[in-house]
Order: C-alpha cells, then structure tokens, then sequence
C-alpha cells in the first residue's frame, strides 16, 4: 500500500509501459532492443499482477507468486534469445532484423 | 375372325429384315433377293387373302362393315393412357395393305434386275424389307402412339434408302434433308397426340373416332386462344401429315428424295409412305369433320388444293424426270388432301372420303408405274434428264406402252383408274366449294399437260445421242411393268364406293356425266397441248416458257422455296442461334466457373505481402488483431 | 494428501524420469555407441507410451492446481502417440545429421520438455500452471527450431519463434492478470464463478484468447508459422504442427468450455469471425506454396480453422469431435510430413516440383502421401473425412450453416491445392524424378503406423464412441 | 454377406487382387472377372428382386442396417427398390463394357483398372444406400478416382480437365453437404432422434421453411453431376480429356448419380421445397435442354458434341423429375438407363474411332461406313436410339417424360414442354450431322483405307450396351412396370 497513489494511477503506468514495450518490440531494428521490449511488456504484467494483489485482494498472495515465476521463466526465455540471437550472429555477424527476413510470401 | 394371318403379314418383312440384317455379310445377294421377295409374296397373298375375308366372308352387319381391333398393352403411361401395340382391320386399313403389298411386292421384283450387281445388295433388301414392315405397322396401327412409332419408323427407313449411295454427297444431304424436315413435321404431330392424350384420356381411334364418343361431343369444352383445344391437336397432326405427304410448306423434302434408287422413290415416294399422310387425315376423318364444324378439315382442303396446283405448276418446267414425276406425286397427293377435305361423313356426303381414298389406290398404281418405266429408262441411259432423252419407244417398246397406259392413266383419260378416281375427287369438289373444283379441274390439264410432255420428251422427239444403243429391260424388270399397267388400266372398274366411305356404309355412286365430260376435256387439251409442242422438237415451248418470264424460272427454281429454307436454317438456325449458343457456353458459362478459380488464384498472389517474413510486422498483426476484436465485439457487435 | 496422490501425474513423473536417463547415459554412453541413445529413446518411449493407456483415476492436486481425468488423461496418450511416431520418423535424420555433431540427447531432452510443459499445461488446474506449461512448451521448441546451427533459416526460424512467443505470453499475461484483476482469482474453477461480461473481464478474455490462438496459429496470430516451419528441422515443423497445435487447442478448448462457458456469446462470435478468416487466409496463402514444409504449414493453419467450427459446436458434441478431428489431423499430418522427412533426408529436395514422377520411382512413398493428403482434404473414405464432417455437424447443430457452407467452400479449395501436389507425384512424368530408395526400419513403421490410423480411425466407430463418453468431462 | 452388401465386397476384393498382379494380361483379367461376376450378380438381384416385390410390399427390399456412428445415429443402412435395382445393372453393364473397351490399357494398368472399380465401389454404394451419410460418402468415393482416371491416362488439357472436373464435383458434393446436414437437424420435426436414414425421415414432415431453405441447396448440389445448366461446363472438357472407358462409366453412370439422388433425395425428403422451387429449376433444365441440343450442332470434336448432347439428355432427366409426377417420373429413369447405355456406346465408339484415326475432329473424317462398317453401322444405330428413334430406349423414355410433363395443365408448363419437345428436331439435326460427315461421304483420307476392323473384345463391348437399348425399347413395359411400381412412395409428398 503506497499511500496516496491509488490502484489506478499504477494501472495507467503498468499500461503504458506494456504498451511501450509493444512499441518497441514493433519499431525497433535491433534483436537486443526488441528482446528489451518484450522484457517491457512482461514486466508490465509483473507490477500488475503484485498491484492487483496488493490491493485488491490482499488475503490470498495468488498474484505475487505468479510475478516471481513469471520473472524466472522471462529470465530462461531471455537467455535462450541471446543464444540463438548470439548463434544467428556467428552465422551473418549482424543482430538487425531486417537480416532475418529471408522467408517469406 | 381370326386375325393371326394378319399379323403374319408385317411379321414376316421383319423376319426377312433380322435376317439380311444380321448376315449382310454371310449371305449371297442372289440368295437375298429372293428371299426378300418370297417373304413378300407370302404376306401380299396374306393381304389378299384377309381383304377376301373382310369385305365377302364377313361382310357388313347391320349395313356396316365392322372394325375388328387385336391390341395388347406396350406401355404404360398412366392409368388411362397407354400405347398399346394391335392390328385394326376395316376398309382403309385392308385397302392400304393390298396397295403396300403390291406395289411392295412389284418393287422387289423389280429391283433384283435394278440393282443387280450392287455391293449392297443385300443391304438394300434388308432396308426394303424394313420400309414394308414399318407401313404395314402403321397401316394396320390401332392408336395414335403405334401409328406415331410406324410413322418414324418409315421415316427412318426412308432415310436410309435415300441415303442409299451413301458416297454421294447429294444423296446424303437429301436423305438427311427428309428426315429433318419431317421430323420436324412430326414435332407438330408428337405435341398434336399429347393434347389429344390430354383431352381425351386417350389414343385409340376407335375411342377417338366415335360419332357418339365423349371426345368428339365434347370437343368444345376446352378452348385455347379461340379455338377448342382438339382443334388445335387435330392441325397440329394434319402438319405431321403434311410432313409426310409432302404438302406445301413442308414439301421440299420430296424432289430431294428422288437421290434414292428409283424403284425406292416408286415404292415409298410415290405410292405408300408419302401417302401416309392422307391416310392419317382419312384414319381421324371423324373427328376431322364433327369438330368445330370440320375447321380443320377446310385447311386441309386448301393446303391441299394449293399444293396440287402449286406442284403441278412446277412440275412443267422441270428437266429430270423423276423430279417431275416426284412433283407430279405432290400434285396428286394434295388432291387426295383436297377430296378428304371437302368430304362429309354420312353416306353419298362423303363422297370425297371415298374419293380420296380411290384415288390413292389408283395413284399408287399409275405413279408406281410411271417411276419404275422412269427407272428402267434411267437404268438403260444412265441420266435421269430429258435432254439425253428422246425417241426410246423403238428400243423399249414395254417401257414405251407401259409408261403412256400410266399417262393415261393419271392424265384421266377413261375408262383408265386414274380417270374414274379424279372424277370422284372432282365431283366431290364441286359438290362442296366451286372455288376448290376449278382449281381441281385447272390442275388436271396441267397434270395431262406435264405427264405428257415427259412422254415425248422420253419416247419421241429427237434421239439423244446414246453412247452404246439403249435396251429393253430384263424381263424381271418389265413383269411389275405389265402387272401395274394392267392394274393401271382395270383398277378404276372396283365399286370403290361399296367398300370404302366415311361411314364405313359404302354408298351408290353415279356418274356425274357433264362433269365428267369437262375433266377429261381438260385432261385432253392438256394432253393436246403438250402434244403440239413436244411431239416433235420445236421453239414453241422455249417461245412460250420466255414468254412467261419471271413466272416460269421462279417456278422452274421451285419458287426458290429450298433457298429459303436453306437461309432460315443454315444461316438463322445454325450459323447464328447454335453457334452463338456454342460461343456463349465457351465464353460466359465456362469462362465464370474457370474465372472463379483463376480470382481466387489471383487473390492469392495479391494479399502475399501479408506474409512480409518481418516479425514485427507479425507482431503488429498481431497486437492490432487483439485489439480490433476487442473493440468489435466488446463495442460494437454485442449481443 | 499422501504419496499415492502423485499417482495422478504419472505420466508427467515418468517423462521427467526418461529425461534424467537420458541425462545420464548421455554422461555414460562413449562417444563412437551416441547412436544407440536413439534405440534406447524409442524403446523408453515406447513403453511410456504404452504404459500411459494405464487407467489414472480423476482428481486434483496441489489444490486445484493440476487436475486430470480421463479426457485429459486420454488426451496425452494421443499426444503420446503422436510424439512415437514423430521420433520413429525422425530417428535415421538424427543418426545421420544430429548424433555426429554429438547432440543427440540433448534434442530428445529438449523435446521431452517441451512435451512435458504440454502435459501440465493442458492438465492444469490455474493459470499459473497454465503458463509455466505454456512456456516449458514453447521455449525448448524454440531451441529446437534453431537447432540446425548451421543453417542460417534454422537460426531465424528460432528467433522469429522466441520472439513471438515471448511477445505472445506477454500479452497473455496482461490478460491473465486483467482476468485477475476482474475475478480474484487465478484458479479455474473460481474464475468461472467470479465472471462477469464487464468490459475489462472481455478485454482480458481477448487477450488470452489471443494469446493461446499463437499457439494454434489462428489468424491474424499465425504470421509465425511458415517460417518458422520452414526453417526449423522438419520433425520440429510437424512436432509444433501435430503435437503443440494439438495441445493448444484442447486447452483452449477446456478454457471456453469449463472457465468461460458463462461467456459464450460472448466468443462464439469471436470464434465465427476467426474461423472464417483462419480458414480462407490460410488457403490462399497455401495455394501458391512451393515448399513442401510451408505448404503444409499453411494447410495446418486452414486445418485450424476447421477446428473451430468443432469449438463453436460447444457442449460434448464439440469436444469429442475437436478430440478426434485432433487426432485423425495427428496422423494425417504426421504422415505427411514423414514422407517429406524421408524424401528430404535422402535428396534434400522439399519442393512440390521435385515431387514430379514420384509415383513412378516410389510408388509406396507416393501413396502415402497421397492418403494423407486425402485425409487432410478430408476426402472419404479416409479419416479425415469424418473428422472434417463430425466437425460440421458440430457446427450445424448450433445451426451456424452458412459458417459451414464457407467451411465446405474452403474444403473445396483445399483439395485444389491438395491435388496440385498429387497431380506433381502421379499426373507428372517429371525430368528428373526422385530415384527410388528404400527407407529405414524405423521409418516404415512409422509411416506404417500413419497409414494403418489414417486408414482405420474413421471407419473404426467405437472409437469415436469412447470418445464421446469421455467428452462428458466438462459438461 | 447379404445379396447387396456384395456389390461393395466383390469390387474391393477385385481392388485387392488388382494390387498383387504383374502385368496389363493380368490386371485385365482379374478386372473382366471382377466385373462379370458383378454383372451376374446385377441380372440375379434383378430377378431376385422381381421375385422379392410379389411378396414383399416395403418400399425398399433387402434392407440391412448396422449401426455405424450410433451417436450421430449413423448406419449402414442399405437397401433396394426398382430404380435402384435397375441403375446397378446398367452399372454392372457398362463397367464391364468398360472393362472390354480398356483391353489395351498400356500405361499402368494396374492402377487404371483399380481407379476403374474404385469408381463402380462408390456408384455401387450409392445407388445402394439409405443413409443419407453412407450415400454421401460413396458420392465422394465415387468422384474422387476421376481425377486420377483423367488425369493420368487422358488425352489434350487432362491435367486442366481433370481439376476442373474434380473441383466443381467435390464444391458441388460439399455444397450438398450443407444440404444433408439442414435435413439431418431437421428430421426430427415431430420429436425423436435425429437420423439420416432417408425413408424415416421421409415419414416425419420437415418444417415448410427449412424445406424451402434446403431443396434448392441439395438440388444443385445433387444437379451438378447431373450436368445442369449452368454447371455443365464440367462435363464437354472432362469428357473430351478422359480415356474412351472413363468417358463411359462417367457419361455412362456418374451423371445418373445426380438425377438420383435429385430423386431420392431432394424430391423425396423436401416434397415442399419441391413445390416451391420446381418452376425456378425447369426453367433452368428446360433451358439445358434445348440449349446442349443447340450447342452440340456446332462443334467439331466428336466428344464435345456428345457432352453437350449429355447435358440436353440429362436436362430432360431433371426437367422430369421436377414435373412431379409418376409418368414424368419412370420416364427420367428410363432416361437415366437409356442414356446410360446410349452414350456410354456412343463414347466406345468414338475411342474405337479414335484409336483407329487419331483424331476426333468430324471435319477432318468421313466415308468410314466404308473401312469399319460394323463401327460405324452402330455408330448409325446409336445415333438413331439417341435421337429417340421408337425400338430404341430413348423413345420410351421421352414419350414417358413428354406425356408426364403434359400432365401438368397450366400454360407455365405446357411452353416449358413444347421447349422440351422440339429438342428433338435439334437432335436429329446434330446426330445426323455427324452422321453424314463422319460416316457416310466419300472417304477423305487413303490412310483410313486400311485400319483394322472391329476386334472381337471392342465388339462384345459394343453389343452388351447395344443390346439393353433395343431390349428396352421394343419390350419396356416389364421395366416401367417394376419402375413405376417403386414411385408410389415418392409421390405422397408431392400431391
């Protein structure tokens, strides 16, 4: 409970930041920057999920468990990215996306 | 009675026609013609035999000669309507067999010397064998479906022997030409035999024909666009009969046919099948006459008497003989129309029934004869065109006596068959509608007048140049020659009138002197006439013939008739309507299901940008995706 | 809850132990006998396999968390199935391109996980084990895609997975925890108590719904599926085409129909719209496909669509037709990629030209995949027709008949596209066709075993029978 | 095994064998057995069942049921009245014909003869069946070999011939589809379970609304195969494409399949929806008819013009049919049958034609009454019985059709009629067309002076369609008795 700043102020934030990372997942060049992105994007559900709880429906801690594994999968999903991202970069030595636009139609 | 040699006579042509039919190739042509031959002798004695019976053995009861029907059931449509395959004997009937079988018999005879040598000898017999079953099948027909079935059936058998030299473009285009041109005839006498179905609830004529029967009293009682619905049946069917009988319009067929072998043309183009037609009106004569008054029985007169004028017309200026003779058959044909046309039913009214169907008799005889006499010519000079034609009668004298009995004959000069039956039919005309008899007697000067000028133009007059000298016939020839001249000259002397009438009575006849006396004066000046200007060769005839100008090539281009049809079918029919119709189906019905399947293909290729293979272009999909199926269906289309 | 309870996750278990074998005798095996991890691969397998047709008694665990009963149970051993003759086919690839590189344990462990997240996915109980599932299942296949790293597509095709599906999941989370927000709760069954058709709750059902459609590739959600499948090796195409497409749309199934049977209105027309789309975008693009793998790809999608017209028959009709269309569309597939596998391991060749004359060369080959393609166009009297035509029924019985008349329109699409292929392997003499060869044991049963389904599980009623009464699960 | 169930189990077996053979010697052995053995099996259940119909009055004989999908309440239901007893000998009789006609079949064999019987296993099935799922899947089973047939062993565009064959066929079955899926949730009007059993559902009344939703649904979907304008365009090019015997089986039999299952389906279960869009339909069949008949005068290739003369034939079929009543009736089937024998001959004859000048173009024949007399003399008689000739079949069933049409006293069909009726003259003007170019006429070309007469398997294949047309007729009462015994059922919805 932050006191002063109720539930909706910090739903708009969460938002805006999903849709922030929906932004740059769509406009960035760069792998990295979109993997940054998608990171936006889960990180949005993370605070909602602990706001939710938090002051919603405080009794049962449903939602800040599912943040902290919602964390750790992001962190496995991260890691796998790089490597292909990494393996892909050893193949064309270029991380930007318009390299991997070789299938099509 | 018993009827069981009845049905023998057609029975045993088909027999004959299985045989030569399914081993045209096993049998030996001499071997072929006799048989076709022998089968024919049987049923023509048959016929003779059952003709005995009917009008001596037992006769008329109660003043009237019976109709003796034998059917059984064929098909079955619904309850009431069925076809039913039978014999029906009365008068005509009998009468029309005797003509079948003779002139059918002669014929045979006949062609075993004509066609002697022919690769399709046998083919020939087989088809001969076939033509005579399907007449007797429609003579002896006891409903309208049978007759119908007949009436195809010699349809399709003339075409095959006109067909005959099937190598010869012309005869395949004229067989082909008669079959059309009279199925279409038939068209007007299938949809004439469904109304009357309709109507009726039925097809058979002793139903049909009955004065007291529903279907002739209450004809009335339906009406289609003014007319009683019957009425309509009955002119539809009078157009299939034209069909047949070569009336105007439908005639053009006939000159065409006469590509056939000539003894083909003098058995079913001159003296049965074209007759068919008559004997159709004559079968339905009473309902021809009871309904509305005989409305349709007055078109038949006039189609008739203008066909026989019309035919006779052309028949003048014509150069091959058998086309004259074809015209001629026209000619006589629509007086046998004219007669039935101006007949009555009861008793002596119905003189021109009686008349009509006389003059059948005779026709068939004295045309028969004059085709086979044409036929034994053609076969001695190989061309079927006066101008290689002219003084014969020293090299055939047969042919020569023989051909002038029949002129007499049809010229109606007495006491031959021919005078005694136009007679009739003249008085007949007379007796009814002056108009009609003037036309009638006009037509029988102009009959003697063109019979006559082919007679010269064969036998006398100057001799064509003949590269090897013309000889008489073999005697297989020239025996039917003799019979039919003989039958030609005694056929008139029957009491026709005993036998045959409308009402099946019979009745007395009398000679009608001065009427009598203007025929055969006309047929005289006719034949005088014709006398003047082609006895001896001379520039009367040309002189005259440009005299009359326009009239004369118009007439000797059969009024350009065959043109015009040639253009409505050709040109309309095929040219625009089918082949447009072809196009169409190409183009608009194909090319939609085709076209269907090229958009989607092409659809296809256009929207592949879709799949840019850019993930984030996916991903905005993807994302906008979610969201305008958020705002549709939470916003917009909620229920 | 006592020992015997865990019971219930058996299959789970037992998958969970062939991984750590397989971690094991990775470790023990010596270098020049990697091959053998493949013979002992099969063999377990098989046994799990086997092992899984075991009745599990239904009930819950973890309070709620993770639930099974016969439907579901059912539902894993066709997956099972499945997963078999998907390694039975890709067994000689592996010999010859995998185990050399010695990374031969490591691709069946990564696939086992995969399906492994399946078997929690779709037996679980709350959205937390949900998405744990989800994701378990989708990254390794990620890893997987890439895993010919040699392969510039390879490693694309990966990438584009990986990031569609993190972009995916993350989507659905913010659904998930829009859904949270509205109802309280993330379990299941108090969810579907808790909702109500406010706008948020929808907002939130969209996204989910969204979020699973990546999975089944639904349009517009479904861009990722060509290449991806072009690019990943061609048993990883049909695993994601067959087996998580599969699991996908059962869970999906199992969300409309347990948690948000409330909202059903609500996502009949949704689905409506969907299938309509799904159904005709994939035909187009399927039309103009050269390659082998993308063309199925794209029929896979179409193939989606028809689906749904079983979803949106609803009830137990709807669910037992989903369950055995999913099946039937199992075999099918499986054997159709199973000879492109076979064709594109001996020549490397995967385009439909290359196909021309095949009849003439392997003539058993062609067979196959014409049988399959007929029961893919759903042609009888292979399965596939009955699938397709239970599915319509489904459909019907709601009384949507013009969504089955464009349905059976695409059919009619689908089997031009189908025929072109067909016409390539019988019509065409082919300049030069593909010589003939004979495949390995493992193949042939494999595609024996397509064969023998494809044939068999339409005309075979009962089973269809045994399916319906386990429908009754979530009704 | 029941008398009918056969006629899918012997063609499976002869499939099975089929596989195991070595060489064309055996493929066309094992198939001409397969197929005499159906043709006997055809004349038996012919008599069997002429025996069964004086003590049994059901509507259908024969009858055995096994359920299939018994939740969707699906069976193997099957069955037999005369219509169908009579299509299954035309179609034992033209697939051995077709058999004979195929003798050298040199490009896979095996795989010709298999398609061939898969094709007669889906006509069997169908002409056979109750269940309104069974009828379809054999529709389909039916269909699909076309594609191969074709195809493969086809002649010009096959490969184009064959997709458009196929598709419009298949789009047309699955627009059906929709149809029997209407009359599936609709069968049980007056309470009970739903079935796709046809004479159930048949006796329950489906609501007017649905019926008049479905009929023309189910109608076009059945008429496509029946060559219904506008759908026809299928047929000129598969026809022209597709090797001499599937020309015949598919002219021959398939195209029955729509007039049947119009019948036994469409008419019989939406009685209402008949009434209430027959006019729409004769329209557009009477229009086929006189249109195919214009249509086929102009063209050259010899298999167009009797595709086209097909789509005139067959429109009279439905026109018929759509007239509603039991003339009208048991003369589209007798149509069905006579066309069936007509135009398979006619297909033999040209494919012998064909093999013999390797060209089906009119214009470039002529005089072969003179090198292959036997042939064309047939070819003569075949175009006689087409453009119904009386002793020939077509005669009788037009008359049955022209009459039953007449029955219909209003000014509406009485034009549609007259329509129907002048084809006639149209046919007579295109048959003898061909007539008088191709076979009669000098010979055209020296080369045709010595090609090979007739061969004695061409011959038996030639008679065995020959002889049902003229057995029919010169003697149809004992057939359209048997036919029109069966039609009573049908007519109480229509009345």
């Amino acid at each position: 409970m932050i006191p002063g700043i109720s539930i909706y102020e910090i739903l708009t934030v969460t938002s805006i930041l999903f849709f922030i990372g929906v932004y740059g997942f769509i406009t960035r060049t760069n792998l990295i920057s979109i993997l940054i992105s998608v990171e936006l994007m889960l990180n949005a559900s993370v605070v909602n999920f602990v706001i939710i709880n938090k002051y919603l429906f405080p009794e049962v801690l449903q939602g800040v468990y599912f943040s902290i594994f919602i964390i750790a999968v992001a962190a496995a999903e991260t890691a796998l990215a790089v490597s292909i991202i990494i393996n892909l970069y050893r193949q064309i030595s270029s991380v930007e996306v318009k390299d991997i636009e070789t299938m099509k139609y | 009675m018993n009827l069981n040699h009845i049905i023998l006579i057609p029975l045993i042509p088909l027999a004959v026609f299985l045989i030569l039919g399914l081993f045209y190739n096993k049998i030996k042509p001499a071997v072929s013609g006799y048989v076709g031959v022998l089968g024919l002798l049987i049923s023509t004695s048959l016929a003779f035999y059952s003709a005995y019976n009917y009008f001596f053995v037992i006769g008329k009861t109660e003043g009237v000669y019976q109709t003796i029907v034998e059917k059984t059931v064929w098909m079955n449509f619904t309850d009431s309507l069925h076809i039913d395959m039978g014999i029906l004997v009365d008068p005509i009937s009998v009468m029309m067999l005797i003509v079948v079988s003779v002139i059918s018999l002669m014929v045979h005879i006949y062609s075993r010397g004509y066609m002697k040598g022919d690769p399709g000898y046998t083919k020939y017999f087989a088809f001969l064998s076939l033509f005579t079953f399907s007449m007797y099948g429609l003579v002896l027909a006891t409903n309208l479906f049978q007759i119908y079935i007949f009436w195809e059936l010699v349809g399709v058998s003339s075409y095959l022997l006109i067909g005959y030299y099937y190598t010869k473009e012309s005869a395949v285009a004229a067989a082909k030409k008669a079959f059309v041109v009279t199925r279409f005839a038939d068209l007007g006498f299938l949809i004439g035999i469904l109304i009357i179905g309709y109507y009726t609830g039925t097809f058979d004529f002793e139903t049909l024909n009955n004065p007291e029967g529903t279907s002739i009293l209450n004809w009335a009682s339906t009406s289609f666009m003014g007319l009683s619905a019957l009425t309509w049946a009955l002119v539809l069917i009078f157009i299939g009969g034209a069909g047949k009988s070569a009336m105007f319009p439908l005639h053009i067929w006939l000159p065409d046919a006469m590509e056939g072998p000539t003894p083909v043309s003098a058995l079913i183009h001159a003296a049965t099948m074209v007759v068919a037609g008559v004997y159709l009106v004559a079968r339905l004569f009473p309902m021809y006459y009871f309904i509305e008054d005989g409305f349709a029985l007055n078109i038949v007169a006039f189609v008739g008497a203008f066909t026989a004028l019309f035919a006779a017309v052309i028949a003048i200026t014509q150069t091959d003989i058998k086309r004259v003779l074809a015209f001629s058959t026209m000619s006589q044909l629509g007086y046998m129309m004219l007669a039935l046309g101006v007949s009555g039913y009861e008793g002596h009214e119905g003189l021109g029934y009686m008349a009509s169907m006389f003059h059948l008799f005779t026709h068939a005889m004295f045309k028969a004869l004059l085709f086979l006499c044409a036929g034994s010519v053609i076969h001695a000079i190989h061309s079927n065109y006066l101008k290689d034609m002219g003084g014969l009668r020293k090299y055939m004298p047969i042919t020569n006596i023989t051909f002038l009995i029949a002129a007499l004959a049809i010229a109606g000069v007495p006491p031959l068959a021919g005078f005694w039956s136009k007679d009739e039919i003249l008085v007949a005309a007379f007796e009814h509608n002056k108009f009609l008899y003037i036309i009638g007697l006009f037509v029988a000067g102009l009959t003697a007048f063109y019979i006559f000028r082919i007679y010269f133009g064969i036998f006398w007059g100057k001799e064509g140049a003949y590269k090897n000298k013309p000889h008489e016939s073999p005697w297989s020839m020239t025996t039917p020659l003799l019979i039919l001249a003989f039958l030609s000259i005694v056929g008139g002397f029957i009491p026709f009138s005993e036998f045959i009438s409308a009402d099946q009575a019979g009745f007395e006849t009398h000679m009608n002197y001065p009427l009598a006396a203007i025929a055969v004066f006309a047929g005289l000046i006719g034949i005088g006439l014709s006398w003047l200007f082609y006895k001896k060769e001379n520039e009367l005839a040309d002189k005259f013939a440009n005299r009359l100008g326009v009239l004369f090539t118009s007439a000797f281009h059969k009024f350009y008739f065959d043109e015009l049809y040639l253009f409505v079918t050709k040109k309309i029919l095929f040219n625009i309507i089918a082949r447009s119709a072809a196009r169409f189906d190409k183009k608009y019905v194909d090319g939609t299901m085709v076209g269907i399947g090229n958009q989607t293909v092409n659809t296809s290729e256009k929207i592949k940008g879709l799949q840019s293979g850019k993930v984030q272009d996916y991903a905005f999909a993807f994302i906008a995706g979610a969201v305008v199926i958020a705002i549709i269906f939470i916003y917009i289309w909620t229920n | 809850m006592n020992f015997s309870s865990f019971l219930l996750m058996r299959q789970e278990i037992a998958l969970l132990a062939i991984i750590l074998l397989l971690v094991i005798a990775e470790i023990f095996i010596p270098k020049h006998k990697k091959v053998s991890i493949i013979h002992l691969v099969i063999f377990l397998f098989g046994i799990h396999t086997i092992v899984g047709f075991f009745e599990i008694d239904e009930s819950n665990l973890f309070g709620g968390m993770f639930r099974t009963n016969h439907l579901i149970h059912f539902f894993k051993n066709v997956l099972n199935i499945g997963v078999l003759i998907l390694l039975l086919q890709s067994a000689d690839w592996i010999k010859e391109k995998i185990v050399n590189q010695n990374k031969g344990s490591e691709f069946f462990i990564l696939l086992f996980s995969s399906l492994l997240g399946i078997y929690f996915m779709i037996s679980a109980g709350d959205f937390l084990m949900f998405y744990l599932g989800l994701e378990l299942s989708t990254l390794p296949v990620a890893a997987l895609a890439a895993y010919e790293t040699m392969k510039r597509i390879s490693s694309e095709s990966g990438i584009k997975l990986i990031l569609s599906s993190a972009f995916a999941s993350g989507i659905t989370l913010f659904g998930i925890s829009i859904l949270y927000a509205t109802t309280g709760s993330i379990y299941f069954s108090e969810i579907a108590h808790m909702l109500t058709s406010a706008n948020l709750t929808l907002l939130g059902v969209v996204l989910l719904f969204a979020g699973i459609s990546f999975k089944i590739s639904l349009v517009p959600f479904h861009f990722w599926t060509a290449d991806v499948y072009e690019g990943a090796p061609i048993s990883i195409a049909s695993y994601l085409s067959v087996i998580s497409k599969g699991a996908a749309v059962f869970i999906l199934m199992i969300l409309l129909f347990t948690v948000l049977q409330s909202l059903a209105h609500f996502w009949e027309n949704i689905i409506y719209v969907i299938a309509i789309a799904t159904m005709f975008i994939g035909n187009l693009f399927a039309l103009r496909q050269q390659n082998m793998k993308r063309f199925l790809a794209f029929s896979s999608i179409a193939q989606a669509g028809f689906i749904l017209l079983g979803l949106i028959g609803g009830s137990q009709l709807g669910t037992a037709t989903v369950v055995y269309f999913v099946l039937i569309y199992i075999f099918s597939n499986l054997a159709a990629f199973g000879v492109v596998q076979a064709i594109s391991l001996q020549t490397g060749k995967e385009n439909i030209k290359d196909y021309e004359g095949l009849y003439r060369t392997n003539p058993k080959l062609s067979l196959v995949l014409m049988l399959a393609l007929f029961s893919l166009a759903g042609i009888p009297p292979v399965a596939g027709f009955f699938g397709k035509f239970f599915l319509f029924t489904a459909a019907a019985s709601k009384g949507f008949y013009f969504l089955v008349f464009l349905a059976v329109v695409n059919v009619t699409i689908s089997l031009y596209y189908y025929l072109l292929v067909v016409r390539a392997m019988f019509l065409r003499k082919g300049d030069n066709p593909i010589p003939f060869f004979r495949n390995k044991i493992y193949m042939r049963i494999g595609l024996v075993i397509t064969v023998l389904g494809i044939l068999l599980l339409g005309i075979y009623s009962p089973l269809y029978d045994y399916i319906y009464e386990l429908s009754s699960a979530f009704n | 095994m029941d008398i009918l169930s056969l006629f899918i189990v012997v063609p499976a077996l002869t499939v099975l064998v089929l596989i195991f053979t070595k060489n064309l010697k055996q493929a066309r052995m094992v198939a001409l057995a397969g197929s005499l053995v159906q043709l006997g099996m055809a004349i038996n259940l012919l008599f069997s069942y002429i025996k069964e119909r004086e003590i049994n009055e059901a509507i259908m004989v024969f009858t055995k049921d096994v359920v299939w999908f018994k939740n969707f309440n699906i069976h193997y239901n099957i069955g037999v009245d005369g219509i169908s007893v009579a299509l299954l000998l035309l179609t034992a009789i033209v697939v051995l014909a077709g058999v004979f006609i195929s003798w050298k079949m040199e490009d896979l064999p095996k795989e010709f003869f298999i398609s061939l019987i898969v094709l007669s296993i889906g006509v069997y099935g169908f002409f056979i069946s109750i269940d309104l799922f069974t009828m379809f899947v054999f529709f389909e089973i039916a269909v699909i070999p076309m594609y191969l047939l074709i195809g493969i062993w086809g002649t010009g565009p096959r490969e184009f011939s064959a997709m458009k064959l196929t598709l419009m066929l298949m789009g047309a079955s699955a627009v059906l589809l929709v149809g029997i899926l209407g009359i599936y949730f609709n069968s049980n009007a007056d309470g009970g379970a739903l079935t796709f059993n046809i004479l159930e559902i048949a006796k329950v009344n489906i609501p007017v609304e649905a019926q008049r939703l479905f009929f023309p649904i189910t109608f076009i979907g059945f008429a496509v195969i029946g060559a219904l304008f506008p759908f026809h365009t299928w047929s000129p090019d598969g026809h022209a494409s597709a090797p001499t015997a599937v020309s015949m089986l598919h002219a021959g039999v398939l195209m029955k399949l729509g007039g049947y299952g119009v019948f036994r389906v469409a008419i019989f279960l939406l009685p209402e929806g008949a009434l209430h869009w027959s006019w729409f339909f004769i329209i557009l069949s009477a229009f086929g008819v006189i249109y195919g008949a214009f249509a086929a005068i102009k063209q050259t290739d010899l298999k167009y013009i009797n595709a086209y003369s097909s789509v005139s034939h067959l429109g009279l079929v439905l026109f018929a049919l759509l007239m509603l009543n039991k003339t009208a009736w048991n003369g589209a089937i007798l149509q069905s049958l006579s066309h069936g024998f007509m135009t398979a001959l006619f297909f033999a004859l040209i494919g012998m034609i064909y093999g013999r000048t390797h060209t089906r173009d009119v214009t470039k024949l002529g005089g072969l009454l003179k090198v292959i007399p036997f042939i064309s003399a047939v070819y003569v008689i075949a175009g006689l019985a087409s453009l119904g000739l009386p002793g020939f079949s077509g005669f009788v069933a037009e008359m049955n059709i022209f009459v039953g049409a007449f029955e219909k006293d209003d000014i509406f069909y009485r034009i549609a009629t007259v329509i129907a009726v002048s084809a006639i003259v149209v046919t007579a003007v295109y048959i003898l067309r061909v007539v008088g170019i191709m076979l009669m006429g000098p010979v055209k070309n020296e080369a045709y002076l010595n090609i090979e007469r007739v061969r004695w398997y061409e011959k038996l294949g030639i008679l065995l369609l020959l002889l049902p047309i003229i057995a029919i007729g010169v003697a149809p009462l004992w057939l359209s008795e048997m036919i029109l015994k069966s039609l009573d059922p049908f007519l109480k919805g229509v009345l």
